[in-house]
């Protein structure tokens, strides 16, 4: 061994003297063994490969094989509970009584049956001797009589006449009873007589059996409804079909969406018409049914399949890791648990609200009220001022446009002068007549974009408060504390914290304090604070505000905490304030850019006053943003109880609570400095700011954040943990930069003015989760545009109306779908008989009122203009709609909203009442004034005198505000529409097909044939003053 | 294979035929590596899944069709829905002699093969022509929402001697 | 030292190739210089004792008297090849199993990989495009590369050397060869493989490959540094200057022709053609190695600018 | 079996075969007559089976047996349509690996796997944007061996151009490009240069961002050309635009789009592997008619030289 080792070596090194061999080296040397070795080898790489083909690189058939286990063993565990189930069933008298019924059903029909079932076999066996020889005959027939129509005049006689023969020829049909001749004709008409027979049969058959055949559907369902899960026959036949599955790769594929899924070939209990539990399938959780079956009923998988709305490589089959999309070149991987409802964002961009995803559309709502909207664009958001801003141009385009217009109607015009012919001079003459009338469109179309440009100065709204009014309202010390640190002050405010050093923060507040506007303010006398807390507490005001801080804490959270407000606040303005939240001290005029002071109006000898009517620029002829930029609506208070308010805020404080004097405040050299960083932190984008109002957006938009390459999101020095800890993908980034938004500029070296501006929202990690579904969803579509959800019909109306909604948080008081929380419903004053006290659900609301009615109460509450502090339907409630100052648009959204919502046409035409005869007149105001019915008991009548005590809406109102359809299914049966309502029910009883008033008598009215309910109904539709003086008379 | 001209020792002969062994070993490996190819090219051939149109699908309720014979959905189905007393039942466009798609032709209530002139009645009942037997009928049932669901995987036949398939509950619908 | 990212490198799948070249290529250099240099022993031997080399069969491998000089191809040629056939079909049905051919995002105009680079086999062009402009490397180095191929036979006058391993006897084609190969051609790829990362910087092997990476590289051209800025001056130093390394490196190749007196024989058949074709190639190849030194040592971008090309 | 045998006898005349049976009535002896000569025919068969070698079809596809003979060993070189590429012997010692390192052969074989193996890629392959890049991960989810295929197919083609490479060297340093092979070295560059373009060109196939930016930057050399790119010297001059000049021509586009997908495909599949044959065919061909492979042939003395010399 060494031997050769030794002369190994020497072979390496000098070659040239090896020893010389014996025998010829290449002629005796045998390549075999390692020629044996190395096809040894081939064979087990080709085994190798065997098994990578059946098995490596298959997972999917191990996963079926196991699933067709766990399937059939789960399914024999539900079967003994489902049979329990089905024997209570079959053994309760309901079944009992259906099963005979169908027994003595078919009994009696049995011989019939028999008969005809004779017949029919007779048909058939003369059918099948006769169908032959006619087919055979008829195609000879055919093609003769073709022959004779298309022969030759000379030789057609001779063929018709062949003809003739066919037709006269006997065709001898052996029947079993005896054979029998016809002509071709005659068998024509047995076979058709047959045919018919055969049908009429058929039909008496089918008749005969309708009613058993529909008795035992009534059996099944009988039995479907009242079962649970599946018979045991359906169990079992799940199990059969189990068993006789083959292994393949079960697959979706939508061509129209060129989609292929085969997510199915491991998760089979997917679509499995059992629900199945982890548990169930053994702790498998891929076997596990779809827990949302009605989100597949809605989204048919074999049109939508899985990997639109999951994400995921839908045709990997080679490994879970691929399949999921978990690697570096699948750009879609599988959402995370917690974010998959970012899919639903692929064809519903545009719904503000979408049911069965409460985490996106939380997102959604997030993105909009804690202001992220404010700095980054996006889609769908904070769009008034892009309206704005295209309202504006196509105005000025009309107008460009409306001149070229009126100069070639005068060139026309001249042209026409100087025609040659009056023919020619009459046809310029009518094109110029044609133009001016095309100027005069254009002219309404202007005014019609004015109106809208007015709207939209009332809908653009701010996050934020507005700053101009800074000095009036808050106490300059309290400012820079805040800005520091808001969190601190109030930890659950929606303003977020900025990283600015403590010469920033001065600098800022001084900005802000100094650029603030003056106005008169007239002092306000204290108010009683124990009344303003009582108003606080039941006028509404916790629909949106919370009071009192930690354990104590109650009320809505869409606006802010109001425990602190006496540390900040100045008491005139607060009570300005909470008297009139849109009141601005001074105009701002868009086009001047600028506040419009009284001087401005003295200089046009204008009185200094502005309001939604008074709302033009003095300075020239357009519109002025009268209003503070918020959403706060007015509760239409009293002074008293404003001031009340007021001083009860002004008690909301903490006793030891310290503020430095402010002295850099008044300093005019931070001024500039303060701007500067005003503007590179986008404050404007949330508040509005003197000289920053047309301030545009500083972040980045994020309508399609969700597929930006992974690449173009800057993780900066971060990239490499990221890699190494996984959270290298867009979930990762997001997740942290909500987290902490300065997480980017981790050791970089930096200017302050270079890092990273995103200021931290302090959000939890509910609220992050939602951020990031949303963001994650905001992808390019990969389903193509007629599978979005963009509907024509009255869901758009739904779209735009859950908008607004969301807009001025409707939802804080009031109750859209079932189940839906409000702020108000969990407060202690609503508890037990509280209910009555909570305002009304709007579940149905667009069936209840008359949409025309219900756009006039929505622009005022009060319904009147005098007597405004009160409310116009429900006066006897302490809770007060308030006045949101909405825009015509925005009401006119509401209301189709409300329309849509519950499925009513519009325009809305009511159906005229047939009148009431006098004598109907007369019972009905007995029924309605019979001590035996509560009604006026509650409801009020328009009489102040007895109205103070009622608790029901007025009567006077319903002829106007209801629906009379409504208002008869309502007074029949509240209990189903408004449950736990206080109005009666059992007030008629159904008698022969028509209701009947059911507590006590009333003189005449037994001997009225009509309906009762519709009697009362066409009475209050029908309510006259006359008729209300009548009533309250007394 | 070596060369056998120097060879004269005693164990010459069973080193040789250890050497056919490993010799015969080798191509024995080699050639059935080459067949197993052979083999992995076959299967090669088929795939694993298709991407073929739907053979199931919806064409309606019973009330959309008149008695007699429709031809609306022969272009995207290839199927003529036909009603008569007994009911619906749909033919599947295909001559059973070879294949072709026969034409309805109105005037003579019969539908005719243009490759080889099978002629059918308006049940699809050959009675001219080569065609063996009867055209087929694809599956029919209702669904929940009283839609014609037609399945084309599913054929009934009715070959002349064998019991014919037609009177099976699916290949007709009783209206 | 950063072994994820080298083994990131270093596996990834179209990567192993080259990896494989970079074992391949040294083992075969050295498993034919051994036998060159084999033959030159024997040759110098031989040289020494013209009575052996008379009746010496001339090669190092062993023979005797007697044993045939030609054998039959079946069975001792077919049955290595059949063996090698077999070899190769193995390691490429477990290369096949154990490696995924690599398939990445579906192809998207608007993203460019980071570095995106071209097939391992043509990353010398790659490479050689930081040197040179577009026109040079991407066109001119490659086609002259070809020609350079094609001339080999007719610009090496050497008729020793045919047949066999030597080094002795053709020392100067075999070091300029290897210089141009493996110098020029592998180690290129190499550095475009390994070295280039992102943004195609020079990254050590086991440095980590940072997206964010920022270097400082200033270029200058050589006329800046020395203080032309006008054209034509510029144009016209920049001839000077090529025309000066053409001469200078011209001289250098001369010498080299001319290095002992075997050389000077071969020198001697040469005719003008063959001499210049010779110095027009080795000028040129010889070109790169200087660029890249100016390139990456002195941070020089171009020698010769002129309003239509530069070099 | 007999019964058939003596009716077929029969039937030709009927008539007379009733006379017969009148005359004789003994039948079996008239069957055994008829049916014994078949059945010896039949022996004859089985004996031919069994010594297959002599038979007439073995003969014509064999020409001579497989012994060890010289005379054979030759034969079976040169009358095999495959095999005749090689001489019946070659030099003892260029049977050595140690000497050839057997890299052209290699590389032979690997064209022709990668033949083979590309010929079933293309079953699954269709050359269109999109489509194309599912049509890969068909191959590798559900084509039963895709997988395997396609990897196959690349591998081989990467290891073919390091053997290509590899054979250059060998050959250069064993001088064999020297007289009289001048010319077959220039062919095996034209190979080799084949070989890399033939590569290059199914880059792209998968169309994924891998070959897309491959081919990209690739072809954006093309731009430069002189006289013939849009961004070359004295291209612009020229006129050259991203619509006419070399790199349009290689995309069928200024862009990589769809055409240049189908381009590379047809240059992959088709117009490539034909040239490349041709020049193999050549390549071989020069192989023998140059004498064989160069060596290992018998050094020359530099001494000697001189006297080659004047």
């Amino acid at each position: 061994m060494v031997q050769r080792l030794k002369s190994w070596w020497k072979s390496l090194s000098k070659l040239e003297d090896q020893p010389v061999p014996e025998r010829d080296p290449i002629v005796n040397s045998s390549l075999a063994i390692p020629l044996a070795l190395s096809s040894l080898l081939l064979m087990l790489s080709l085994v190798w490969a065997f098994y990578e083909e059946g098995w490596g690189l298959r997972p999917w058939r191990v996963y079926q094989d196991e699933f067709q286990e766990l399937f059939v063993s789960a399914l024999e565990k539900k079967k003994p509970v489902s049979r329990e189930e089905e024997q209570a069933i079959l053994a309760s008298s309901g079944y009992q009584e259906l099963l005979a019924r169908l027994r003595q059903a078919e009994e009696s029909r049995q011989s019939d049956l028999q008969s005809l079932e004779q017949q029919e076999q007779q048909i058939r066996q003369r059918l099948a001797i006769l169908t032959r020889p006619f087919t055979t005959a008829r195609s000879e027939i055919q093609a003769k009589r073709y022959e004779v129509e298309t022969a030759s005049a000379s030789s057609r006689e001779s063929l018709a006449r062949q003809l003739d023969e066919l037709r006269q020829r006997n065709y001898r049909i052996e029947f079993p009873d005896g054979p029998q001749d016809y002509t071709f004709g005659e068998l024509e008409e047995e076979f058709n007589a047959l045919k018919a027979e055969q049908g009429h049969v058929q039909q008496r058959k089918v008749e005969l059996l309708r009613a058993p055949a529909r008795l035992q559907r009534q059996l099944n369902e009988y039995v479907n409804n009242r079962l649970a899960g599946l018979t045991e026959v359906q169990l079992d036949g799940l199990i059969g079909e189990a068993r006789g599955q083959g292994i393949y790769i079960r697959q979706i594929h939508n061509p129209e969406i060129n989609l292929v899924d085969r997510c199915e070939s491991c998760h089979l209990g997917i679509r499995e018409p059992v629900t199945l539990t982890a548990d169930e399938m053994g702790g498998r959780r891929v076997f596990v049914s779809h827990p949302r079956p009605e989100l597949l009923a809605l989204h048919d998988p074999e049109t939508f399949g899985c990997s639109p709305c999951h994400n995921g490589n839908g045709v990997g089959t080679v490994s879970v890791t691929k399949a999921h999309g978990k690697y570096k070149h699948w750009l879609w991987p599988l959402f995370a648990k917690e974010n998959f409802e970012a899919g639903c964002l692929q064809c519903h961009q545009n719904d503000r609200h979408l049911r069965y995803a409460d985490t996106l559309t939380a997102g959604k709502d997030l993105f909009q009220y804690r202001g992220c909207m404010g700095c980054h664009p996006r889609d769908g958001f904070d769009t008034e001022p892009r309206e704005t801003r295209e309202v504006q141009k196509q105005i000025t385009d009309l107008f460009a446009e409306k001149q070229a217009e009126q100069l070639k109607a005068e060139r026309l015009l001249n042209l026409g002068d100087r025609a040659a012919t009056n023919e020619e001079a009459n046809q310029l003459y009518a094109d110029a007549q044609a133009v001016t009338l095309d100027v005069a469109a254009i002219d309404a179309r202007v005014d019609q974009l004015r109106v809208r440009a007015d709207e939209l100065l009332l809908e653009v709204k701010k996050p934020g408060p507005n700053l101009k009014e800074v000095r009036m309202k808050l106490r300059p010390e309290w400012i820079p504390r805040w800005i520091e640190n808001p969190q601190a002050f109030r930890p659950d405010t929606k303003m977020p914290q900025f990283r600015l050093s403590p010469e920033d923060v001065q600098a800022v507040s001084a900005f802000i304090w100094q650029s603030g506007v003056e106005g008169p303010l007239d002092r306000q006398p204290q108010g009683n604070a124990e009344r303003g807390r009582q108003i606080v507490e039941s006028r509404g005001c916790l629909g949106c505000h919370s009071v009192g801080e930690g354990e104590q804490q109650h009320g809505g959270n869409f606006a802010a905490n109001l425990s602190r407000v006496g540390e900040k606040a100045n008491y005139d303005y607060l009570v300005r304030w909470v008297h009139a939240p849109r009141r601005r001290t001074l105009p701002y005029c868009p086009v001047h850019a600028r506040d419009i002071t009284p001087e401005d109006y003295a200089g046009q000898g204008l009185p200094f006053r502005f309001d939604l009517e008074y709302n033009r620029c003095p300075l020239g002829d357009h519109s002025l943003q009268v209003q503070n930029q918020n959403v706060m609506p007015s509760l239409r208070l009293t002074e008293q109880e404003a001031r009340d308010i007021a001083s009860y805020l002004m008690t909301q404080r903490h006793a030891d609570a310290q503020y430095a004097p402010v002295p850099f405040i008044e300093d005019q050299a931070l001024f500039d400095r303060g701007r500067f960083l005003v503007r590179h932190h986008g404050c404007a984008g949330c508040h509005e700011i003197a000289g920053l109002e047309d301030e545009g957006k500083i972040g980045t938009d994020l309508t399609l954040e969700g597929s930006k390459p992974i690449e173009r999101l800057d993780f900066a020095l971060l990239t490499h943990d990221a890699k190494k800890e996984g959270w290298y993908n867009h979930k990762g980034f997001f997740e942290n930069k909500l987290r902490n938004p300065a997480v980017y500029d981790q050791g970089k070296i930096k200017e302050p003015l270079e890092r990273l501006r995103m200021p931290n929202f302090h959000l939890s990690k509910e609220d992050i989760d939602r951020l990031t579904t949303f963001l994650l969803g905001s992808q390019e579509s990969v389903v193509p545009e007629q599978y979005h959800f963009n509907p024509s019909d009255q869901r758009a109306d739904v779209q735009a109306g859950w908008v607004v909604v969301k807009k001025y948080n409707c939802m804080g008081c009031h109750e859209f779908y079932a189940g839906q929380p409000t702020s108000l419903v969990d407060l202690p004053q609503y508890q037990g008989d509280g209910r009555e006290k909570l305002p009304p659900n709007l579940i149905g609301e667009g069936a209840r009122v008359n949409p025309n009615w219900l756009a006039r109460f929505l622009e005022n509450p009060a319904l009147s203009r005098e007597d405004v502090h009160r409310n116009g339907v429900r006066p006897y409630l302490d809770l007060r709609m308030p006045s949101f100052d909405l825009s015509a648009g925005e009401v006119q959204k509401l209301v189709k909203f409300f329309q849509a919502l519950s499925r009513q046409p519009l325009p809305y035409l009511p159906v005229p009442q047939e009148p009431l005869t006098d004598r109907e007149l007369v019972l009905a105001r007995g029924l309605f004034t019979s001590q035996a019915a509560p009604c006026l008991r509650c409801h009020a009548t328009g009489d102040p005198r007895t109205d103070q005590t009622k608790t029901a809406p007025n009567f006077a109102l319903v002829s106007e505000r209801l629906k009379p359809d409504w208002t008869r299914r309502w007074i029949v049966h509240p209990e189903i529409i408004s449950p736990g309502t206080a109005m009666p029910s059992g007030l008629f009883r159904e008698e022969a097909a028509r209701w009947v008033f059911a507590l006590g008598r009333v003189p005449g009215l037994e001997s009225y044939p009509g309906d009762h309910a519709d009697l009362v109904v066409r009475y209050m539709f029908q309510f006259t003053p006359q008729e209300q003086r009548r009533l309250t008379g007394r | 294979m070596a060369d056998t001209t120097s060879q004269s020792e005693t164990n010459n002969e069973d080193r040789e035929a250890a050497k056919i062994r490993r010799r015969k070993f080798t191509f024995a490996c080699i050639f059935a590596f080459l067949g197993a190819n052979f083999l992995m090219t076959l299967r090669f051939f088929f795939p694993r899944t298709l991407f073929e149109p739907k053979t199931t699908f919806r064409i309606g309720y019973p009330g959309d069709f008149p008695f007699g014979v429709d031809t609306r959905f022969q272009q995207k189905f290839r199927i003529w829905v036909v009603r008569n007393t007994e009911g619906i039942f749909v033919i599947y466009a295909k001559c059973t002699h070879l294949g072709c798609i026969p034409d309805w032709v109105e005037s003579e209530g019969k539908f005719k093969c243009p490759c080889h002139g099978s002629g059918y009645d308006q049940e699809g009942v050959n009675f001219e022509g080569p065609a063996p037997r009867p055209m087929d009928r694809a599956k029919v049932e209702l669904d929940a929402q009283g839609q014609i669901v037609v399945d084309t995987s599913v054929l009934y036949q009715c070959p002349p001697g064998s019991e014919c398939q037609f009177n099976r509950s699916g290949a007709f619908l009783q209206v | 030292m950063d072994w994820a990212q080298l083994w990131e490198i270093v596996s990834l799948p179209d990567n192993v190739p080259i990896v494989a070249l970079m074992l391949l290529v040294p083992f075969f250099m050295w498993y034919g210089l051994r036998q060159s240099f084999a033959t030159d022993r024997m040759i110098a031997r031989l040289e020494a004792d013209s009575k052996l080399a008379k009746d010496h069969h001339r090669k190092f491998e062993p023979y005797r008297k007697g044993w045939d000089q030609k054998v039959h191809v079946w069975p001792y040629l077919l049955r290595i090849e059949l063996l090698a056939a077999v070899v190769v079909t193995l390691i490429l049905m477990v290369w096949s199993i154990t490696l995924d051919a690599p398939l990445e995002e579906p192809a998207n105009p608007n993203l460019t990989m980071n570095p995106a680079k071209a097939p391992w086999y043509f990353l010398g062009l790659q490479e050689m495009l930081v040197y040179f402009d577009p026109w040079i490397a991407g066109v001119v180095m490659p086609t002259l590369i070809i020609l350079g191929l094609m001339v080999i036979p007719y610009a090496d006058k050497n008729p020793l050397g045919n047949g066999y391993y030597t080094y002795k006897q053709r020392k100067f084609a075999i070091l300029a060869f290897c210089f141009g190969f493996i110098v020029l051609w592998l180690a290129m790829i190499f550095i475009g493989t390994f070295i280039r990362g992102p943004g195609w910087i020079w990254f050590w092997p086991g440095e980590t490959w940072d997206h964010h990476r920022l270097v400082f590289e200033v270029n200058r051209d050589l006329p800046e540094i020395l203080g032309i800025t006008q054209q034509p001056w510029v144009g016209i130093f920049g001839a000077l200057a090529t025309g000066l390394y053409a001469w200078a490196a011209g001289w250098v190749c001369h010498r080299f022709l001319v290095w002992n007196d075997f050389n000077k024989e071969i020198y001697a058949r040469m005719t003008l053609t063959h001499y210049l074709i010779y110095q027009f190639f080795m000028i040129t190849m010889l070109s790169l190695p200087v660029k890249m030194v100016l390139r990456l040592v002195f941070r020089i971008k171009y020698v010769w600018v002129t309003p239509w090309f530069n070099v | 079996m007999a019964d058939e045998k003596s009716r077929e006898e029969k039937t030709p005349v009927e008539e007379a075969s009733e006379q017969a049976e009148k005359k004789s009535p003994n039948v079996i002896v008239r069957i055994k007559e008829t049916v014994l000569p078949f059945i010896e025919k039949g022996k004859e068969d089985v004996r031919a089976a069994q010594d297959y070698k002599k038979s007439q079809v073995w003969k014509s596809v064999f020409r001579h047996q497989l012994d060890e003979t010289p005379r054979n060993r030759a034969l079976a070189v040169l009358t095999n349509v495959f095999l005749h590429l090689h001489p019946a012997k070659v030099n003892r010692d260029a049977v050595r690996f140690r000497f050839t390192w057997g890299m052209g052969g290699i590389s032979f074989y690997l064209f022709f796997v990668l033949t083979i193996t590309g010929v079933f890629l293309m079953f699954y392959y269709h050359p269109s944007k999109g489509q194309a890049f599912q049509d890969i991960q068909f191959l590798e989810n559900d084509v039963p061996f895709g997988g395997l295929l396609r990897n196959m197919h690349r591998w081989a083609a990467h290891l073919m151009i390091i053997t290509v490479w590899l054979h250059m060297l060998r050959v250069f340093l064993t001088g064999s490009y020297k007289t009289p092979r001048e010319f077959n070295w220039m062919v095996g560059v034209i190979l080799l240069v084949l070989t890399m373009l033939l590569s290059f060109t199914g880059y792209l196939l998968p169309d994924d961002q891998l070959g897309f930016w491959a081919v990209t930057v690739g072809t954006n050399m093309a731009r430069a050309t002189p006289l013939l790119g849009h961004e070359g010297p004295f291209g612009p001059e020229l006129g050259m635009t991203p619509f006419n000049d070399v790199r349009f021509a290689l995309l069928g586009g200024s862009i990589v789009d769809a055409n240049a997908l189908l381009r590379s495909y047809i240059w992959h599949c088709i117009a490539i592997p034909l040239i490349l044959s041709v020049f193999l065919a050549v390549h071989f061909w020069r192989v023998r008619k140059d004498g064989s492979i160069s060596g290992p042939s018998p050094a020359v003395l530099e001494s000697e030289l001189k006297k080659v010399r004047k």
